[in-house]
Order: structure tokens, then C-alpha cells, then sequence
């Protein structure tokens, strides 16, 4: 086990392609994306009920160990919810290696 | 005039509109799950795409036909442009673009509704129009995002310059726009063959999922109306949503009346100019608000997918059709 | 009598049924995805409920069939009365009343399944059984949590006194209850003109839907058996399961006994009779649960869910309805 | 980037509403709902393949910075979850803003 | 025999693939659920196993019929050894034993769209070709398996031994089989009597849910091969891609060669010969990978996975049938 | 509250149904499964979008207050991830007693 950085990122479904794609841009060693999820937050409530999907959000899992490719996943993904709206929590984790 | 409504509002897939509605403001948990809503979408586009194309195979398109295609580009142009010069003395830049492209582009399901009725009416309507819809969908999109950055600030996330690669695919390769040109595209293909094939799937099929679709939309519709009463929707307080509503059924009103005019000047025929007032008339909530999340952003979708989907598109289902029939018939007889 | 048996056997609906079970059994990955389920059952609740209600639309209702609507009413407040007599000698009082709940009120499919028995035998039944499956859906859920109230104990998290609005919304407002009545209402609006538009719809996919969905009945309920007897379902050991079991058996025969007995004094036609019979018997495995959960969490879910899913519905599938039907016929001639 | 606290509720999918409702009225800053997820607990084996989802989960995601409203939550989640079983966890985390 | 390949490629079917394969390349957001390409999929085998059920249950097997059944048997036996035979030099032995088993299974979707491709030419084929599909399908697993075991080398995290019991059920219990297996024996059962209880949703619906089905495989498989291309399948440098995508288009079509002879020697009927040829030449991309993932989780999935659905699935279809057609016809002619 | 491990496990679809039985076998308390998550990692991007699931992926939660437990846990599921790729993340949180 080794200690890491787990970057949890709530973001709209639509933007998902765009986000994978980020990380993948800064460097992200993986990530894994739960789809069709609802919340609310300052935007309002959103129910996951739309055809289209701009009600329904998504959730990304990033396991990073290095300190400085977390400080640019936390800057590039500030930067796109800073236009579209979202959350990004990062806490302490332990990774465990296969 | 009456009985044009009366029997549009008793037809089993406006019924079944009501239905999802009440399910929605009673709140009972009626609820269609969102892959089989997803699906039932996907299978009108199917149907209607391919029918259009089956029907076009068929007859080669005389001159009435060619202008009423112009005439669908010329309004898909034409409406965002003065719908974006309505609504920026009232909003920002970005919520006023966004709203006319949703306005400027059309609402397939409000056209397929509109063919149902015709069916049920037993008047005839051309496979063309099925290609006007489609060529009514991106327009709007595209001129809605370049209104947007010629009018609009660049905010911090965004880079200078338009990406023309990426706002095409966002408009024209969007997956709704795509299943109905490509369906079409196949039943032109292939033609009475094709329809052979495939009669019983796309065409007896089509009101049972009609009403199931339906059903759904009258639940979301209803639950985005009761969300945005009780404030939900994070609009804040000064929104104007009067305003909003009002131009949600005004709006569709006057498009309504431009489009029908100039299907009356074209001598178009009873169903196609009914059936291009419709596209006239609708607002889209598939493939506009689909695009704007990747193209705009900055726009609250809270704004212009409510509206068109909650107040557009019922006023359209339940009032627009039969009345724009009823004027359509009084202007052609006087 | 053995023919009876075996044609309801061999019958496709029946045979699906087998072999989800089957899968189960011998640990198949074979698996409806959940939507489709949902989806399935909702095709189911829509087409039946349309069908009852252009049957409604087209026969006046007559002294008898009012009269078969009462004694509906009535076995849906009898039975969740006796049941809980019974019951709460041997449960606590949440398991009781919800236990009660569940065989008060009735199973769709087990009635659709009827349906599709009468049909494949080319007996007759009326629209108004459907009304009367409607009518028997909601009481039971209220009377169950009555009795809760009136004997139970109140734990830390509950409110005192009854929240009305929300018992109505949850017993009638529930999806599928909701989905019945108004498919049923709009089915009696539009009458054979709506037929014309969805018989294909609902009337010549409703066997294959109904063999899929049976399918699926028959994975999930084979898998509830798995999961009891290797304790897996979180019961704890003195749970009484040999008890449970008889109960899911001998209960829904008595409740045929006195169902059919009514049915038979009433004069009910065969169709009638026996689809009044199968209801009485019948135990709700949809709309119960869904409503329980939020009405009165403190029950078991793993205690009455399985017993009506995964006992009471196959035994009413595989033998109860054929036994049903001799036995009625055999008080009719005797 | 500022301190909070991530709660993590697992709960019974038809009480999801209400959950929701609930965590309005505490004051909630907001919440992600993961429909769909299946588990094992006291309660036996969900494996979340019913109609009528008695026995499919669902998990809610908060995320607070406000220590009085954590308590009041965890206080509120964990009356519900009484009733009708359930997992409630909270850990450490930082939540970056835009 | 230019038209055979005309007459293909411009069917509803394969032209809506096509347009799946479209989207993905131009990265539209196209896209069916996945729980409706399940059940899209579920709906196909349940087809095409019932169908062939029931034509069993219509005429007794002759000595060709038989013959048949034991070629397809054998074949499904010797492909996997001699692809072993071949791989193994190349790839390592998971990877050999898992494309071995890949190439020696069948895919019922290419079997099913041969079917249709045989029914719009007005040739007939006898439904115990379906048996042998289902008889093709498992062999192939088991015999990869025991190769891995025979010459691969034992991992840390894998026990010693064989477990009997599960192979055997994650290769002939898996999902997949068991319902066309299943489905077969309820077809054989009911046979005319199911039929036409079935016969709008099995037969008329067919050609419209294969569309749509293979509108899904379309966008799959064009996906695959852009993330291959990109190298985005985590196959590494040296993972020989020229080498794979060679042999996925010609071991089909020695496979093809080998089948239609044999079909030739026995003198099946043309429909029956194409149909064995066209299992001779198809790889499994579902119920392989599926019992793969549990019983050889070393060998990689993004090996065999793309080859068969991204490379050997689109060329049977658009090339391989017509093509394996025209060869058997002049072969019979000769 | 008492303190406890969360323990979160990336692993594909078809295998999950294998690390269930795994966790009972290694006595942890409970389990939450999420399905249908899609994601990248050494092996590749993993779309989500197969019929067998065969490019799915899911995520387990299990909270566990029993260090002795946990590292069980994490040792089995270590022998299972590395035979066919996945993720193991472990960190402190607490576990609200109801
Ligand atoms: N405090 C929060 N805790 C958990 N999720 C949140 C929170 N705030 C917002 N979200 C999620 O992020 C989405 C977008 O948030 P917002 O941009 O604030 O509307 C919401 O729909 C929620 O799913
Ligand atoms: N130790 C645990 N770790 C993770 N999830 C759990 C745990 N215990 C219970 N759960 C989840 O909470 C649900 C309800 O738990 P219970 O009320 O204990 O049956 C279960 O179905 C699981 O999804
Ligand atoms: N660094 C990471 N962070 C989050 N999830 C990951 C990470 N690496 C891998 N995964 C997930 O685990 C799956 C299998 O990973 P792998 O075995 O590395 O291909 C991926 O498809 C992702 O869903
Ligand atoms: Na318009
Ligand atoms: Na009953
Ligand atoms: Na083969």
C-alpha cells in the first residue's frame, strides 16, 4: 500500500467525454466514472429524468500518487467547473497494489 | 373549430400526455425508467426518419416541394436572429443565444405528434417535410453559438476563436440529428423494399410508442413545472419568469403565424403546410439542449430546456396543432 | 382435470417462466437488465388496463357485474382483516400487517396470466374484472397500515397520528396502481376508435411481452427461494419459515375458496368467475411493497416480499389457476 | 481548497425521496444520489433485481464544511436509517472551489 | 454475383450498421443504452431460438439433417484445436487459448442475419440449423480452456486442478446459450400452437429489432477500432496488430472453406449449407467473452474481443455471406 | 461514531459476482455495489458499452471496523486484482452507529 490522493469529481453527464479527456491530458494514471446520478447543489435540482441527459450528472474516481500531477488535475478540473458548474473533493487514501 | 380540438385532445397519445402529467403533479412514482425512455426516442426517430425517407423514394419532388424546403432553412435561419434580438434587452448574452437556437430549431416529436393527428384525420402529407425537419435542426445551433461570440464576453475557461470541427459535430452530428438523416437516408434507399420489411415495426408499432413516450414527457414536463414553482431549479429570484412564460407561448405563436403565411403564399397542401407551421412553431428539447452543454456552457439550462419542454411543447401538443389547423383552413378558404 | 393442468403448463408464458427459473437455479448469468423489466411490466399494466377500458366502453355494465365490482371491494377489506387475525398469533405486528397488506391486495400479472389462460381456452371475460383488479389494488395497503397503527407500538423515528395525505398518495398514487386506472380511463375514453390505433400494440405483442416478463419473474423468484434457504436473506434463524411457507400456500386456497364461492352464488359467467376467483387468491408482489417501504418500513421486506414472489405467484401461475378453474366448474354443474 | 467533512449514506433506493427531502430541511449545501447499487448487510442480500427496487440501494454523497450542520445531518441520517437499516459514513476531506 | 453483394449490403439491416459505424467514426454522441442493447440482443436469441424450436417440432430429422448436426459438432471441435495449433506460436498461451475458443464458438447474431439474408432471397433453411448453432457454441469454450491448462504455465492466484462444475457451467450455462437452447426447447414444445400464439412478436417485429440491434454492433464496433488505432485498448508496442487483424479476416474464410465443403460433400440444401458455413466462419463475441472473463481472466479481453466483434463480425456480414453464398453456388454448380 | 476503514474496490462487471462471495468468505460486514461504471486504467479505456459487460467495470464499498478484517480483505482482494486488473483503495473514516 502506498498513500494517494483520491480526487472525487461530480460533473454534468454531458461533459463527461470533455473531463476524461482532460485527465487523460494532464496526466491522470486512470479514473473510473459512474454515470446517470442525480443531486442538487447551486444550481438547483437535478433529477437524471432527461432524454438529453443536461439534468443528469456523473461522478469520476481518480487514485493519484504523485503530488504534482494531483495539483494539476485539481487546477484543470477547477477550470472546467468553474464554467459549467460542479463539485471536486480530494482527500487521503492508501492505494493498494497489485 | 371545436371538435378540431376535442379530438385531438381525446386521441390515445395526447391522453396518455395528460396521464404522465397527472402522475407527475399528484406525485404518484409512475416513472418510466430513462434507458426505455431513451429508447422509445430513438424509435420514433427510427420511424419517422424512415417513413419520410420510404415516402420520398416514391414521388419525385415538383417545385411546391423545393420551396417548402427553402422555406423550412429560410425560417431556421430567420427565427434565431430575431428571437436573439428579442430576448438580449431581457437577458445575458449567453441565456439569449441559447434561447434562440432552442427556438429556432424544432421539436421532432412535436412534428411526429403533428403527423399522428394528421393520420388520424386522414389527411395526406409528403415524406419531404420529414427531410425539412431534419434540415430545420442545426441551423439554429450554429447561429445561436456565433451570436453568442460576437455579441458575448470571453469568460476565463474559454479559448479565443471559434473551433469549426467541433460546433459542427456539436450541431450536425448530434445523435438525434443523425438517426433521422441516416433512417431517412436508408428508406430512401431502399425504398418500397425496405418498407416491406420493415411495416409492421416502424408503422403499428408507432402509436403504442407514441402514447408510452408521451407518457413520459407529460411526467418530466410536469415535474419541471412544479420544480420551477417551488424555486427548485436554481433560477434565483429576479429571472422574469413571467417574461419567460410568456414568451414560451408567444413566441411559438408568432413563428407559428410567419411559417403558416408562408406556406399559404407557397400554396402548399393542407398537411405540409400544417406540418411546416409545426416546425415553425416548436422548440426543440433533444438535440439544441444536447449540443449547448458541450457548445455553451456558460447558458443555464434551467432556462431554455424548461421552457421549451414544459411550456412549449405542451401549449404545441395540446392547442398549437388543432389551432394552426383551424387558421390554416380559414386562410386557404378566405 | 389433467388437461387443464398440462395445457396451462405448455402453455409459452408459463414455459418462460420455467426457464428463468431454471437459470436461476442452476446459477446462469441469464438476466433481464432492470429497466427492461420495468419496462415490461409497464407495457404490461398499460395494455391490460387499456383493454379493460374499451371493453367498459362498449357493454353497459349490467346487475351482475356490479355486483361482482362490490364483492371485489369487499374481499379486498375482508381479506387483510382475517389474515392479520391469523397472523399476529405468530409475527410482530409491522410483519403482520404488512404480511396482511400483501394477500389483501392482488397480483396484475397473476391476472394477466388469466387473462391469457381464458384466451387460450377461448372463454369469455369481462372488461370490468380489470376494474375490479384496479379496485382491489389500494385497500388492503390502507387496512394493513390501520391495523399497524391501532396495534402497534410507536418506534423513536415515527411521527403520532396518521399522515392521511401521504397514506392516500402512497396506497392510490402508487405507479402501478396509477398506471391501471388511467390506462383503463383512456382505454374507456377513446373506445374502439383508440383500439383501432393500438390493437397491434397491445394486442398482438402482449404474449411475447408476457413470455419475456415471465422470464424475468421466473429468475428473480427462483433466486428468493435460493437466497431463504441458504439464509441469506438476513431472517434469523427462528423465523418460522416452514410456517411461512404453509401460510403462502393454504392462505391464497382458502381466499379461492371463498372468493369462488362468492363468484358462484353471484352467477358470475365462467370468465368472470374464475378471474374474480384468481384475484382473491392472488397476493400483491408491486404495488404493496412499493408502498410499504415508505409506509411502514419497521416490516420485513424479506419476509413478504419472497412469499408472494416467489411462492404464492408461481403456485398461483403453475397449479392454481387450472385448479381454480375445475373447481368452479364443478360447483357450476354440481 | 478548504476543509470538509464527505458523508457517505447508503439507504434503501424507495427511500431516496425522502432522504432527500430530508437533507433540505438539515441544510444539506447539497448532495450527489447514486441510484441502482446493490449490497449486503444485517438485512441480508439485495441484490437489487426487484420491480420494485425493495431491494436495491442507493448512495448519497454530502459534502459540508460547516461542523454544525455535519452533526445536525449524521443526527438526522441516523434516525432514518433506524427505521429502516442502512450505512452511514464520514470521513476527512478538502473540497476545492471554483 | 455483383448483385448478391448489392442485394446485401443495401438490406434495412446491414445498412443500418452502417450507419452505427458512421457515427462512431465522425464521434457523434449516437448511442442505444446498454440495457436496451441487451434486451435487443435477449429479443434476437429468444427469436431465432423459438423459431427454430418450432420448426423442428414440424418435420422429422432425416439423414442429412443429422449429418449436418455432426459436422457442426465436429467443426466446433477441430476449429479451436488447429487455431491453437496456429496461435500459439505467435501470442501467449491464454491469449492462443482464448482466441482458439473465440474462432472455434459461433456468433448467432452473424447466424441470424445470414437467416434474414436467406429469407429476402426466398430461400429456405431448416431450423435444426439452429440446434447446431446452439450445439457450436460451448464446445469451443471448454476445449480452449483445458489447452490454457494443458500448456500454460499455473499463476500465482489460480488454484490447481480443474473445477468441473463451474467450466461447465460458465461455458454451457451461460446466459447467452441457455436462452436460444431454452427458447428452442419451448419452440419444439409448443410448435404451431406457440407460433401462433407468438408470431407478431417473434416473426413480424424481427427485421425491425435487428436493425436496431445492429445499429448498437455498428457504433461498438467502429468504436474498438478507433481505440485501437489510437492505441487506446492498453495492448502495448509489439502486440503484432497487422498479424491479429489478418488472421481475423482469413481464418474465417479458411474456416468458411472448410465448412462449405463439408456442406457441399453431405449435399445439404443451399439455404442449410450456407448457414453451416456461415457458423464455420463466425466468432463469438458474447457468450465466449462472457465465460472467458471467469475462467481465463489472463488472457486479455482486448485481443480477442475487438477482433471478433470489430474485425470478423462487419466482414461476415458485408463480405463473408454473399461471398461464402456465391462460392457454394458454383461449387454445387460444378 | 467509530472510526472504521473504507475500503473501495475497482474491478470489471463479470467478476463481481466472484469478489462477493470473496468478502463474505473473508468476513467483511457488508458490502455496496455500484455497477455499470465505466473507466481507464493500465489496461486500457474501458467504455461500458459491451453486451457482456466484458468493458465494464463496477466499484464495491466496504466499511470495516476490524483492522484484523481489513487486512484480510485487502490481501484477498489484492490475489484477485492482480490476476485480472482493477483497483484497491483504503481510507480512515468513521462509521455512524444507528
Ligand atoms: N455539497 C455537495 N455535496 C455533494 N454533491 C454536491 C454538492 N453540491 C453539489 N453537488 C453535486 O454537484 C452537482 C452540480 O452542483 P452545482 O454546480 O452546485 O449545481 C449537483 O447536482 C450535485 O450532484
Ligand atoms: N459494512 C458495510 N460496508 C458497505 N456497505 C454496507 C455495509 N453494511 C451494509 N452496507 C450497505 O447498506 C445496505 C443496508 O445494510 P443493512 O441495513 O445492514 O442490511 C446493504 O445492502 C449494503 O448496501
Ligand atoms: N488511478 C485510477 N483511479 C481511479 N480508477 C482507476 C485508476 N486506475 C484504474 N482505475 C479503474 O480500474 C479499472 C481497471 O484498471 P486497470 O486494471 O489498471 O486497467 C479501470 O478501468 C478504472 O475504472
Ligand atoms: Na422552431
Ligand atoms: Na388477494
Ligand atoms: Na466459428
Amino acid at each position: 500500500m502506498k498513500p494517494c490522493k483520491r480526487i472525487e469529481i461530480v460533473i454534468e453527464q454531458p461533459l463527461a467525454r470533455r473531463l476524461a479527456d482532460r485527465l487523460d491530458e494532464l496526466g491522470a494514471p486512470g479514473y473510473t466514472m459512474i454515470p446517470n446520478t442525480s443531486g442538487r447543489g447551486d444550481r438547483g435540482l437535478r433529477r437524471g429524468d432527461e432524454l438529453t441527459d443536461t439534468f443528469t450528472n456523473c461522478v469520476f474516481i481518480v487514485a493519484c500518487d504523485d503530488e504534482a500531477t494531483v495539483a494539476r488535475i485539481v487546477e484543470g478540473v477547477r477550470a472546467l467547473i468553474a464554467r459549467s458548474g460542479g463539485v471536486c473533493l480530494v482527500s487521503d487514501s492508501m492505494w493498494v497494489r497489485h | 373549430m371545436e371538435s378540431l380540438f376535442l379530438v385531438n385532445l381525446t386521441s390515445p397519445p395526447l391522453l396518455f400526455f395528460f396521464l404522465g402529467a397527472a402522475a407527475a403533479l399528484v406525485r404518484s412514482d409512475l416513472e418510466i425508467p430513462a434507458p426505455v425512455a431513451k429508447f422509445l426516442s430513438l424509435y420514433l426517430l427510427f420511424a419517422i426518419g424512415f417513413k419520410g425517407g420510404v415516402a420520398l423514394s416514391g414521388d419525385a419532388l415538383d417545385g411546391r416541394a423545393w420551396a417548402g424546403l427553402l422555406a423550412a432553412l429560410g425560417l431556421a435561419a430567420a427565427v434565431p436572429l430575431y428571437a436573439f434580438a428579442i430576448l438580449k434587452r431581457r437577458l445575458g448574452i449567453a441565456d439569449a443565444a441559447a434561447l434562440a437556437a432552442t427556438y429556432g430549431s424544432i421539436s421532432a416529436v412535436t412534428f411526429v405528434t403533428a403527423t399522428s393527428y394528421l393520420d388520424g384525420a386522414g389527411i395526406a402529407w409528403g415524406g419531404h417535410l420529414v427531410a425539412a425537419m431534419a434540415l430545420m435542426e442545426s441551423p439554429a445551433i450554429i447561429i445561436g453559438i456565433l451570436l453568442y461570440r460576437l455579441y458575448g464576453e470571453r469568460g476565463p475557461g474559454e479559448q479565443a476563436g471559434i473551433d469549426w470541427r467541433e460546433l459542427g459535430r456539436e450541431s450536425c452530428l448530434n445523435g438525434s440529428v443523425f438517426l433521422i438523416v441516416g433512417s431517412m437516408l436508408i428508406g430512401w434507399i431502399t425504398g418500397q423494399r425496405g418498407m416491406t420489411a420493415l411495416a409492421p415495426f416502424v408503422g403499428e408499432l408507432f402509436t403504442g410508442m407514441l402514447c408510452l413516450f408521451l407518457l413520459d414527457m407529460g411526467i418530466v414536463a410536469a415535474r419541471r413545472l412544479r420544480d420551477m414553482r417551488l424555486g427548485r431549479m436554481g433560477l434565483g429570484e429576479g429571472a422574469g419568469i413571467p417574461f419567460l412564460f410568456g414568451f414560451a407561448i408567444l413566441f411559438p405563436l408568432f413563428n407559428a403565424v410567419v411559417a403558416g403565411s408562408i406556406a399559404t403564399l407557397l400554396g402548399l397542401p393542407e398537411g405540409d403546410a400544417l406540418l411546416l407551421t409545426v416546425l415553425g412553431a416548436s422548440a426543440s428539447y433533444i438535440a439544441v439542449p444536447a449540443a449547448l452543454r458541450l457548445a455553451l456552457p456558460e447558458a443555464n439550462p434551467s432556462l431554455y430546456l424548461p421552457m421549451s419542454l414544459a411550456v412549449t411543447f405542451p401549449f404545441n401538443l395540446l392547442v398549437g396543432i388543432p389551432l394552426y389547423h383551424q387558421v390554416l383552413r380559414w386562410l386557404v378558404s378566405s
